[in-house]
């Protein structure tokens, strides 16, 4: 495949930016800062995979946590046993495995019934994890003790990202993205075009799925202490969704569009208003909704557009 | 334990799931937003309840005729400024979907955290009919029966009114086709507005209704909001009787489960549930196609 | 008596309709003929409230202002649409769209009666009365489209090509049954493709060209004049 | 040496999320209580600068996700650089931020969390502290008394047992099966249910069909106010009926008043205490709400050691106050406190309503300590 | 001469509605079928179960000399049957040249990038859309909106064609340009199955007609032939203009 120069420039321009964020840590001498910057990381590879799925297929999904909770939990259970880079491959290949299957049996669903059932399919993920632990290996909790540095994680997490970004550019400008854009248009059409839609669905379901799981793997070794409702907190696929969502999930950079601004918003907003967050919070969010109609991304490219 | 216990068991747990999801279906199939903040508007009838009950003495149930008009004033309300706007730019196009779950996540925050602010993040609870009733030799709960019955007479009674009368079918034309139903006539914004209160009353009813009988706290909402959404869906969206069964089902399931197998699963065997139904049928139990 | 003055459609940039202004009386078919894009149906959407006109616009119908209307008001001042790609309520029955077409004040007390005609009309409806529209054939929804219309009891009935996608025989007896339509004393203002069977039951006619009249005239006239032949009634007519 | 203008301390709690209701009952109203307390008496003493020096707050909230816990926890050391940190409610969430307590060396004065891990913990977390126990010593002495009772012929050897599937339930319950089979019970149901399970019938109807005489649930608030609802409902009245968390919540008090009498639940207090009224009456003053009558004594008495540590170090120093923690004595509402290993065993461990207070009534051979009323009285 | 296309009892049951009963018709290579029958008799149903937009319940469809009926809607496509819709369906939201360019990109040996770019605006210009090519497919009007479908029904480079109402709505200018079109996708080698209702169309393109009424076939032959049969005229045609008017003035 050819590529042009703007193209070319722009993946320069990626690579370079990613270089630079990876030696950031290195002069950063805030943890907490760190910290802050692997939430950022964290949401922004969860939403951006989130969209390399949602964002041209249309589906939208609620069973992100599933995924990153089983990521969490493999480490939880292996990563005494296994070395580092095994955890992650391990988790991954769980993660494909887990969403073939759920890819496989959500064929037929469409719109909000795809939604809530990818919502159910998290919370059924987190009983049946929670029936497991309490009934079989009497622990409700378990313990991550791992010799996995802020850092590690970090680099772990932009690696994730940088990944994911570039994969979502390339698959843009493949047969795949086109697929994946006609299937949200009109599935209908898709098939009577030569697409199938359910190689290309569950295809890029597993993908995202994958990159979630890992995800979660990655994020285990921040809390030492993991349970289901830690490791499936419902909550966490909800904020992707609404940054994804609120950026623009069409654009490649929407998701980070939404993901970077809203962690830093939370972040403000429970440190200043520890006691008024939520009101403040839900204010900004209509706000946004109000004043911003297609989502962050837009702005930018109304912007460009006009100039 | 007899089977009669379960059946009743299951029958007031399914009310109750099914009288929780009612008012959103009707908010969801016929004014299509998807309404995040619904749990908020259950929560915080249930605060008007406690507050009235132990502050002022009232009776659950007086306060029951006043949190219906005030539900639906309160959410007719949040259709007319707040979603308006969204419906008129969108065109009630599938971008309205994407807008009415943001903005209705906001709702849900801001009015999360004005409860917050004023009740704390404590339970709440009292005391109400919490008496035993027999029935052929099984008891339950007077609350709980009650609820039961609400969900029975007010399911039964707006699938009849949905389906069997003309206001009922200007409802669902609404619903089906908002672009085409001022060509016969009908007045959308306002149908879908009141649709919207009415799913208002319904819950502020429930809200009120659980508050007799479940601790609650600011944070709660969510859960109920979950929880109805699953019967909704599996119900079939807009379908008051699908809402019905699918919460009466998701009810005997769990009751059934925990007598016999395991309580452990409960929830795990509802969700498996939920998930079997819509994989057998895609659009619910009485659900038309998806959109 | 429809009087319509000056109506323009504007969607964003272009502008589609120019100042069109036309009449259409009780008791007489007028049909719109022109090309594809040329503002037909825009035409018959603004009237029916399904778009904005541009302010300026007048459609006056027994002295109310349809333009001054919300949308949902015009079907009870008489004016009954229907639209382009038919406009029906896929998933409700056929029995409910027709209940829906009767829904407009004006419509209730003669429901039971103007329900017969409809079956009358189209007998295949009364057989189909509990089957979801959407379920229903091309041809079938499209009498939905019709029947639900005439429910409302319309002193003018807009009809944005009804006799697309009907079969020969079903187009026959549609324009046989506007013809009767007619004769209760309703005004039909028609948009049709198929200019030789319309223009044979229609009264008057209008060209419109690029989103602006450029003719109008009696059916027989247009009929014969030959620039209307070459244009709408094609080759194949003139055997 | 120049005096600090304040003593900064922070924390960063659930105020919104499934955490803010036991934080709200618990944690909260003590946290700001023991520093409006001693901001009214002009401060910490700080012997070494030889004045009282205020108290001054960073607080966060936390939002109940163990992601934010740690990021807040780093940002009240590394940004705000406050001096002490108070942790989160719940067992999950403190286990959460220990390592980076630890990692900063920072005293982690654990006073909600149960956990059998906790002497492990204590050992590899030299800055940590627990002060409410481990499940086995609540299951123990329980069980213990049971044995007593069951001893003195009023009840049989039959448990029914639920616990809710969550890190206190799952902790309580293995405890207490290991501790009935050491003890000679029988265990006739021993069932879980899950997180926001909404009827309780099912399994009280089982339950009561088993015929054991003794009923013990490890539930959360609102699990706990739904068993003892529908048992009243259904009148089930074994003559043991030990509820969990929730039991001690001033709430269930409102809700069940006199129908309460009898029923038993971890902790308790020992109301004939001078200091212990005097801390209910004060934190019903501040608050507007009672206490809880489990960790709620046992929260303001860990803030009592931290306070008494500084001011024994009499400056900021870390270290040293973690020192003493350690190993100091402490004056508290509990009466005198003394960790062992870094944990606290004093505690009350079983408590039980009567006649609308909840006594601590185990171990029985503690000062102050109630009589227990055996069988429960019928409800009424 | 094998069939191209052939149906062998084929039916199709909506419930208790038999929509398709034992429909059995071929079409040779480089034919021109008309496919008509009253609405509701079931041609749409017909046409999708050839595209394999509908499960078949009984009876089998062959294409080229293999099985069809089974496979995928995705198999058929690639194996050269390109379809429009009674209702058109466009992908609203991307330009007239990406709507084409999705055509090009998933048949076999599918073209993508420059080459798709290039070949999607001459099947643009063939279509008669050649300069709206970058405008999205959503605000064309009905009738370019067909257009676009048949343009984006060719880039699959199909053997079979079917085309549903595809001359519907078209004034008689548009109409002659449209058989003209159509005319030349035939010469051009394409077999084409259309269902239509306008007769000039009929007529003027299609060699040989099948007539079905209530799901069942009623007349099979030349064109001519069949449209004079007095069964497909009572149940399709009607009877000669000036009978029905007499007839309507009657009533
Ligand atoms: N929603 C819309 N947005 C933008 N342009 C539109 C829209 N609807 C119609 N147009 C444009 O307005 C013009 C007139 O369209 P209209 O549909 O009224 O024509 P018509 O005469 O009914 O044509 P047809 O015979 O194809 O139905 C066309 O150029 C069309 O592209
Ligand atoms: N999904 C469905 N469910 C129930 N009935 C259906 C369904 N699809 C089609 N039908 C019925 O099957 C019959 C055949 O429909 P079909 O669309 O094939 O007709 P058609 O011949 O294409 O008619 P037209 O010329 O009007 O387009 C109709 O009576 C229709 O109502
Ligand atoms: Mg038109
Ligand atoms: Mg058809």
């Amino acid at each position: 495949m050819m590529m042009n120069r703007k193209e070319l420039f722009g993946w320069g321009l990626g690579a370079l930016v990613v270089a630079a964020l990876a030696v950031l840590p290195l002069w950063l001498q805030s943890d907490y800062v760190l910290s802050l910057l692997i939430s950022v990381l964290m949401y922004s590879v969860l939403a951006t995979a989130w969209a390399l799925f949602s964002g041209p297929t249309r589906y939208v999904s609620l069973a992100t946590v599933a995924f990153f909770g089983l990521g969490a939990y493999t480490t939880a259970v292996l990563s005494e046993s296994l070395p580092w880079p095994a955890v992650l491959g391990v988790a991954l290949v769980l993660g494909a495995v887990l969403a073939l299957l759920v890819g496989l049996a959500t064929l037929r669903l469409s719109g909000v019934y795809f939604v809530i059932f990818s919502f159910g399919l998290a919370e059924l993920t987190k009983q049946l994890v929670t029936w497991w632990e309490v009934n079989i290996t009497k622990e409700i909790g378990r313990y991550v003790f791992v010799e996995i540095t802020q850092q590690h994680i970090y680099w772990q997490l932009l690696a994730l990202l940088a990944l994911v970004l570039g994969l979502r550019a390339l698959i843009n400008r493949t047969r795949l993205g086109l697929a994946l854009r006609v299937i949200g248009e009109d599935e209908t059409v898709a098939v009577h075009v030569g697409i199938n839609t359910t190689r290309a669905k569950v295809l890029l379901f597993a993908l995202s799925a994958v990159f979630m799981t890992v995800t979660g793997a990655v994020m285990a070794p921040r809390w030492t202490y993991i349970d289901p409702s830690i490791a499936f907190a419902p909550v966490i696929s909800f904020q992707t969704l609404i940054m994804a969502l609120l950026g623009g999930a069409g654009a490649l950079f929407g998701p980070l569009l939404g993901a970077v601004p809203l962690v830093l918003l939370f972040e403000y907003l429970s440190a200043h208003f520890p006691n008024h967050f939520s009101i403040l919070l839900g204010l900004v969010f209509m706000v946004i909704v109000y004043l911003v109609p297609r989502g962050l991304a837009s702005l930018v490219q109304r912007r460009r557009s006009t100039r | 334990m007899n089977f009669l216990d379960v059946l009743l068991a299951g029958a007031t747990l399914g009310g109750l799931y099914g009288l929780v999801a009612m008012g959103l279906t009707l908010q969801y199939g016929v004014a299509r937003i998807m309404n995040l903040s619904y749990g908020e508007f259950l929560i915080a009838p249930a605060f008007l309840a406690y507050v009235l009950v132990t502050g002022l003495g009232w009776s659950p149930l007086a306060v029951l005729l006043l949190a219906l008009p005030l539900g639906f004033a309160v959410q007719w309300g949040v259709y007319q400024l707040l979603l308006t706007p969204l419906v008129r730019r969108t065109g009630a196009g599938p971008q309205l979907e994407v807008d009415s779950i943001l903005a209705t996540f906001g709702l849900l925050f801001v009015v999360q955290g004005v409860m917050l602010v004023i009740f704390g993040g404590n339970y709440h609870s009292y005391d109400y009919l919490s008496v035993p009733v027999n029935i052929l030799g099984s008891t339950v709960a007077a609350n709980r029966l009650l609820v039961l019955v609400a969900a029975l007479v007010l399911g039964v009674g707006l699938y009849l009114l949905m389906t069997r009368t003309r206001m009922g079918t200007v409802v669902r034309a609404v619903a089906v086709a908002p672009r085409f139903a001022p060509l016969v006539g009908i007045q959308v914004r306002q149908t879908a507005a009141l649709a919207f209160g009415l799913g208002g009353a319904l819950v502020a009813c429930s809200g009120v209704l659980v508050s007799m009988f479940l601790p609650f706290s600011a944070a709660m909402g969510t859960l109920f909001a979950m929880k109805a959404l699953i019967v909704v869906i599996m119900g079939g969206v807009g379908n008051l009787m699908g809402c019905l069964v699918a919460g009466l089902l998701l009810g005997f399931a769990e009751t059934l489960v925990a007598s016999f197998v395991d309580p452990g699963l409960t929830l795990a065997v509802n969700y498996a549930l939920f998930l079997v139904v819509l994989l057998v049928r895609p659009t619910g139990l009485f659900g038309r196609a998806a959109r | 008596m429809l009087e319509v003055r000056n109506v323009s459609v504007r969607y964003g940039q272009h502008e589609a309709l120019h100042g069109v202004s036309l009449d259409v009386a009780p008791g007489e078919i007028v049909v719109m003929l022109g090309a594809n894009g040329a503002g037909k149906s825009s035409f018959l959407k603004a009237l029916g409230g399904m778009v904005k006109a541009e302010p300026g616009a007048r459609a006056t119908l027994g002295g109310a202002d349809l333009m001054q209307l919300p949308a949902h008001r015009i079907v009870e001042a008489g004016l009954a649409l229907v639209p382009e790609g038919r406009g029906v309520f896929g998933d409700l029955t056929v029995r409910e769209n027709l209940q829906l077409g009767a829904h407009p004040a004006r419509a209730r007390a003669g429901e039971a009666q103007m329900r017969e005609r409809v079956f009358q009309l189209f007998p295949k409806l009364a057989q189909r009365l509990n089957q979801a529209v959407r379920t229903m054939s091309g041809g079938e929804q499209q009498m939905v489209a019709v029947g639900r219309a005439l429910m409302s009891q319309p002193e003018i009935l807009l009809l944005d090509e009804p006799s697309l996608g009907l079969s020969p025989l079903m187009c026959k007896e549609l324009f046989a049954a506007l013809a009767r339509i007619r004769s209760l004393g309703v005004g039909v203002l028609l948009v049709e493709q198929n200019a030789r069977q319309s223009l044979a039951i229609a009264d008057r006619g209008y060209l419109i060209e690029t989103g602006r009249l450029v003719g109008a005239g009696s059916a027989r006239d247009l009929q014969n004049d030959p620039a209307v032949r070459r244009a709408y009634l094609g080759a194949a007519a003139v055997h | 040496q120049e005096a600090p203008k304040s003593v900064r301390i922070g924390w960063a709690i659930a105020k919104t999320g499934p955490n803010a209701g036991g934080t709200a009952t618990t944690v909260t109203p003590n946290y700001q209580m023991w520093v409006k307390e001693i901001n009214d008496a002009g401060g910490l003493m700080l012997k070494a600068h030889g004045k009282r020096v205020p108290i001054e707050v960073v607080e966060y909230d936390d939002r109940s996700s163990s992601e934010e816990a740690v990021r807040a926890t780093e940002r009240l050391i590394t940004q705000d650089k406050v001096d002490f940190v108070l942790p989160p409610w719940g067992t999950a969430n403190n286990l959460a931020v220990g390592p980076t307590y630890e990692k900063h060396k920072y005293p982690l004065l654990a006073a909600t969390s149960v956990t059998d891990k906790a002497p492990d913990l204590a050992k590899r977390w030299k800055h940590a502290f627990f002060f409410l126990g481990t499940g086995t010593q609540y299951a123990e002495a329980l069980v213990g008394y049971l044995e007593e009772a069951r001893k003195a012929g009023k009840i049989g050897d039959r448990i029914a047992m639920v616990n809710i599937a969550d890190g206190f339930g799952v902790e309580l319950s293995n405890a207490a099966r290991k501790a009935a089979a050491r003890h000679g019970f029988t265990l006739v149901y021993d069932k879980s249910y899950p997180i926001g399970t909404q009827d309780m019938t099912p399994i009280l109807n089982e339950v009561k069909g088993k015929g054991a005489d003794v009923f013990v649930a490890f539930s959360y608030p609102p699990d706990t106010v739904m068993i003892t609802d529908q048992a009243r409902v259904i009148g089930f009245n074994p003559k043991v009926m030990f509820t969990g968390v929730g039991t001690q919540f001033p709430m269930y008090k409102a809700k069940f008043g006199a129908a309460a009498e009898g029923i038993m639940g971890p902790g308790g207090v020992d109301f004939d205490s001078p200091a212990i009224k005097d801390y209910f009456a004060r934190h019903k003053a501040f608050s507007g709400q009672e206490p809880d009558r489990f960790a709620s004594t046992v929260q303001y008495a860990a803030l009592q050691v931290l306070q008494q540590s500084i001011e024994r170090v009499g400056k900021i120093d870390r270290e040293a106050v973690t020192q003493e923690i350690r190993s100091g004595s402490f004056d508290t509402i509990l009466g005198p406190l003394k960790l062992e290993n870094q944990l606290f065993n004093n505690l009350w461990w079983v408590g039980q309503w009567q006649s609308g207070e909840f006594y601590a009534v185990a171990p029985s051979n503690k000062k102050g300590a109630k009589p227990a009323v055996l069988p429960k009285p019928a409800w009424k | 001469m094998s069939a191209l296309l052939e149906l062998k009892g084929v039916t199709r049951r909506f419930g208790g509605l038999v929509a398709v009963n034992g429909l059995s018709l071929s079409v040779q290579a480089g034919e021109v079928v008309g496919l008509l029958g009253p609405n509701g008799s079931g041609k749409t149903t017909a046409m999708n179960l050839v595209s394999g937009a509908l499960p078949c319940n009984g009876g089998e469809i062959v294409f080229d000399g293999r099985r069809i009926s089974g496979l995928a809607s995705h198999q058929i496509a690639r194996l050269g049957v390109a379809r429009t819709f009674q209702l058109v369906r466009v992908l609203g939201g991307m330009s007239c040249l990406e709507n084409v360019e999705a055509g090009l990109a998933f048949r076999p040996q599918g073209l993508h990038g420059r080459a798709a770019r290039e070949r999607a605006q001459q099947l643009l210009e063939r279509v008669g859309l050649g300069t709206q090519a970058v405008l999205p497919a959503g605000e064309l009007t009905y009738i370019d909106q067909k257009r676009l479908e048949l343009a984006r029904a060719l880039a699959l480079a199909p053997r079979l064609l079917l085309l549903d109402e595809w001359l519907a709505g078209l004034n008689p200018t548009e109409l002659q340009q449209g058989i003209a079109l159509i005319r030349s996708l035939s010469a051009d080698g394409l077999t084409l199955l259309l269902v239509e209702h306008v007769m000039d169309a009929v007529h003027a393109l299609c060699t040989r007609c099948v007539v079905m009424n209530a799901g069942t076939k009623i007349a099979d032959g030349p064109t001519r032939e069949v449209l004079s049969d007095p069964q497909v005229i009572r149940a399709y045609l009607g009877e000669d203009e000036n009978d029905a008017q007499a007839e309507a003035a009657h009533a």
